[in-house]
């Protein structure tokens, strides 16, 4: 039955929740730091995702999140800073939230979280290059 | 750094997972088994083949199962229709009643923590048959208002229902004043007593109502099988929801479902004899699984009246939590949660909510639902995971970040309350 | 003299008392019971918690049920809707169509020789919701004629009821001549299996309803579950007689029974692979049996057409001789008759009543319910003890000395036709 | 419940019917028989009764049965017969119908069994009496 699909145990994301590495912040006023915010208004879930980028070669070296939510937020965003990690800032996007979504199985109903992860990924990406194009006009 | 590092010593003194979700159902008991299996073998007959032993044989254990039952609530074996379940139990009494009060206009009133399977049969009623419900309110505690209840009383109210007690939050409703005020008004009163019967002493008569649903599988006893209590002294009219043969008075047919009802009797018979000692045996477990909740953490909140309430039921909210996540964490301890999450609609725990609490407040909350089977070390290796569990998730959230620190007790209680 | 002489030889073949009456209930296949210990053991949880390995155990064991029972008749699992039985699904099927059926004035057909499963839901619709109902009479065969029915179809129809086989008389109706029938006219069909499915194959798509009841503890399987088959494609618009929760897709709430269910399962499972060769099996017993009968005794009539029959069902009229004495002088022999006294109505068996039957003939009638556990050596202890005691009710009635002989065909035909 | 008093099986009447002992017939023309015969038009039974009287003591020396009917109707007619056997036909009355269903302990919807049985007692009383005036008057 449907029911049965809204279960978080024993499945890709439980796991991943429960596994969680990299939970954290990191200081959002650092140069080298992109901080960004995501809600779910209709939920009540709040994702905060940090990227460490490497100035030189663009490469997001450490990616960090807080998450308020259910399981699947929280597995949601972890997945994510894990896939950015070791990537191209410039490509950190291709990160999907399918992608997301569908490698932890989320239920139909679950799908937002995937959403929500990315969002707070693109509003980090956006805060680095907003902070590293202001230093380059400077 | 996974979400909850393992701990050496705590796993010793108890088998996991640990069962805490007793609200859901319990664990058939195995004498409740015992009673059932020569019903589920050689005494295979059905209760209404009246012509050879094997039917014999079937119907007397239900007559024996009936009394049984009867016996638990204070009512005579006349008075008990076995039915599928407390749902259906519900609609029987609810639907039937309706449906048997012929003068228009009708109302019904019943109060908004009730269980589904009440809200849902009044929601019918009223959208299909033209009923006017009334679902009144309740304080903070959880508690309706007998006045209210008074006030809510037309000329034209066909039954009143409130629960004996909630699944969620464990608040037992003044159900005694609640019938002598409707019964004043000649109103008759149905108790959707699921949470409540083989728990706690229910009494009938001295509740004084009409109609009471009862759930064996509640109980310790087997699932698919359920009561309702009918009155006789001036029983309330009952067109009955699933007819075909006349069984049970005329007023449920179908196929007795004897093992479950041998089951349900062996249940309600256990319960008669023991409940006195594990009732007090499972409030001091509650108290004390509470307490050192309290004692570990801050941000804790209980959700309903700290003394109506069922012995075996704690519902808390944690400050900062979703309460599916910290379900999904505690993957060695079975509870369930009001977050939507773990619920099918998408909104977190209506009931909570009816307390005053905010949605962030009743996704945040867990109900504990503990029984005769449960042990002090169950108790400490729940409090002491929960603990855990629910530092980490804090450690997780933006929002305690972003107010100040999730122990610090002035935001906390902001959260809480929806300031 | 005691009525029945003791005999020698006849009960060493056998285990006395000898289980013949099927249609009433059959016995809890051994195999059923072994799959459904565990979910009246350590897999307790309840099916609707989303939150725990005890509820996803429980889940898990309900949509392999599921399967098995759709796969047994020829469903999507998602067109199975588990209920407590088929006195249920036929009160859901029924009363939910006509529930769902806005248009006024509404129109249902059934058959005279139904189940009262179905009888009473359709006289609750009549007298209740003005809905009209036509109940098609039926040939001295037992059967209905499709164009009668197709006859009685009127513009505002609702709902077409036709039992796939007969509780009382084993005859099976023409369901897919029917549904073709009715769905020309774009009515909704239902059929209560409930003595069919299990016994003999029964696909659904094949037949072409929509709607089909199922009971468990017809087939091996526990009491106390059932099912209604809800075709998805051109789905009936159906309203629940049982809310609360939304479970069952959102046509039947409450709790699952999961034993109960699983155990429906294991049953349905089995019928799937052991159809076939008990079909056969029990036929071959079934035709020994009357032709014992038959050649032991003056008149004995066949009630219900020879052909379009369960092969587990005999149903036998023995002139001038009362069906509950006959019964009650079987004592080591379970088996059934339309006898009034052995109902609980005062008017002998309806059903062979409609075929054309006397009264005297329909108290007079006698069923046997064979099954995949008969043996030969239990087919002919009966027909040998059925046959003596016959002569021996017979040799007691005034009415055979009155007219001339029990044994003389013309008198027995003539009483047995109602002449 | 209530169905299961209808139940004929194991109870008293069951056990009557199986072990009944004054099944048969007497030719009905013997001048020391009476014959009596009682239908009950809504179930369909029939009782037949038959006293054979000793013209001497007035004392009943034997008494037979035939019943169509179920269990309860057999019971009853045999439990009759035996009652009244080495009664005096004056006194053979005085074997009720509610002493009979009360022995039998027949439920409450086969009472009528036991009045079928002691209407055919009556009516074999009465024959006998007809024939025994008749000789007397002859
Ligand atoms: C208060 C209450 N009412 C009714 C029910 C439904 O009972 P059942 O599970 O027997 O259908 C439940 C349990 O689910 C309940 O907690
Ligand atoms: C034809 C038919 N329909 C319905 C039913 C009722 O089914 P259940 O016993 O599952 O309530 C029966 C059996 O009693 C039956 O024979």
């Amino acid at each position: 039955m449907a029911e049965r699909t809204a279960a978080a145990g024993g499945s890709a994301s439980a796991e991943r929740f429960r596994e969680a590495r990299h939970a954290g912040s990191m200081p959002a006023g650092a140069e080298d730091v992109g901080t960004g915010r995501a809600e779910a208004p209709r939920h009540g879930d709040v994702t905060r995702l940090q990227v460490r980028v490497d100035p030189g070669t663009g490469i997001i070296r450490d990616a960090r999140f807080k998450a308020f939510g259910c399981s699947f937020a929280i597995a949601s965003a972890d997945l994510v800073a894990d896939r950015v990690t070791g990537r191209a800032l410039a490509s950190a996007l291709e990160v999907t939230a399918d992608e997301v979504g569908a490698a932890l199985e989320l239920p139909a109903a679950k799908w937002y979280c995937a959403e929500l992860a990315y969002d707070a990924l693109r509003a980090a990406v956006a805060d680095y290059e907003t902070k590293r194009d202001a230093q380059i006009e400077t | 750094m996974p979400l909850l590092p393992a701990t050496g010593a705590d796993s010793i003194m108890v088998t996991l997972p640990i069962y805490m979700d007793s609200h859901a159902t319990t664990r058939l008991d195995p004498r409740v088994l015992d009673a059932m299996l020569p019903y589920l073998g050689e005494h295979f007959g059905n209760a209404s083949s009246r012509t050879h032993p094997f039917g014999w044989k079937a119907a007397e254990a239900v007559d024996a199962a009936r009394h049984q039952v009867a016996e638990l609530i204070g009512a005579r074996s006349s008075e008990i229709v076995f039915t599928s379940g407390a749902t259906e139990s519900n609609n029987l009494a609810i639907k039937g009643v309706i449906a048997a009060h012929d003068a228009r206009p009708c109302h019904l009133v019943t109060v908004v923590t009730e269980h589904h399977a009440v809200l849902d049969p009044c929601q019918r009623v009223e959208a299909e048959q033209g009923c006017a419900v009334t679902r009144l309110g309740v304080d903070s505690d959880g508690l309706i208002d007998p006045n209210e209840l008074t006030a809510a009383i037309t000329p034209h109210t066909a039954l009143v229902s409130v629960m004996a007690a909630n699944n969620e939050i464990g608040v037992r409703q003044p159900i005694a004043a609640i019938a002598e005020a409707a019964r004043a008004r000649g109103v008759p009163v149905h108790t959707d007593a699921a949470q409540a019967v083989g728990r706690v002493p229910i009494d009938v008569g001295a509740l004084g109502v009409d109609l009471a649903s009862v759930s064996a599988h509640k109980m310790h006893g087997p699932k698919g099988v359920g009561a309702l209590y009918v009155r006789r002294s001036r029983r309330a009219k009952l067109v009955p929801i699933i007819d075909g043969g006349g069984h049970e008075y005329g007023l449920r047919s179908g196929t007795l479902n004897v093992p479950g009802i041998v089951g349900f009797g062996k249940a309600a018979a256990l319960a008669s004899v023991e409940m006195d000692a594990t009732v007090r045996q499972i409030a001091r477990l509650r108290d004390r699984l509470w307490e050192q909740l309290r004692s570990r953490l801050h941000g804790v909140q209980l959700n309903g009246s700290r003394t109506h309430r069922l012995p075996h039921n704690l519902n808390v909210s944690f400050a900062h939590v979703d309460g599916q996540a910290l379900l999904t964490a505690l993957d060695d301890v079975a509870v369930s949660s009001g977050s939507a999450c773990a619920s099918a609609t998408d909104e977190p725990s209506y009931v909570v909510q009816a307390l005053g609490a905010t949605r962030e407040r009743a996704r945040a909350s867990v109900r504990f639902g503990l029984s005769r089977e449960t042990t002090e070390a169950e108790v400490d290796y729940v409090a002491d995971k929960v603990a855990r569990v629910v530092m980490r998730l804090r450690d997780l959230s933006p929002l305690a970040d972003e107010s100040t620190d999730a122990g610090c007790d002035p935001a906390v209680e902001e959260w809480l309350t929806g300031g």
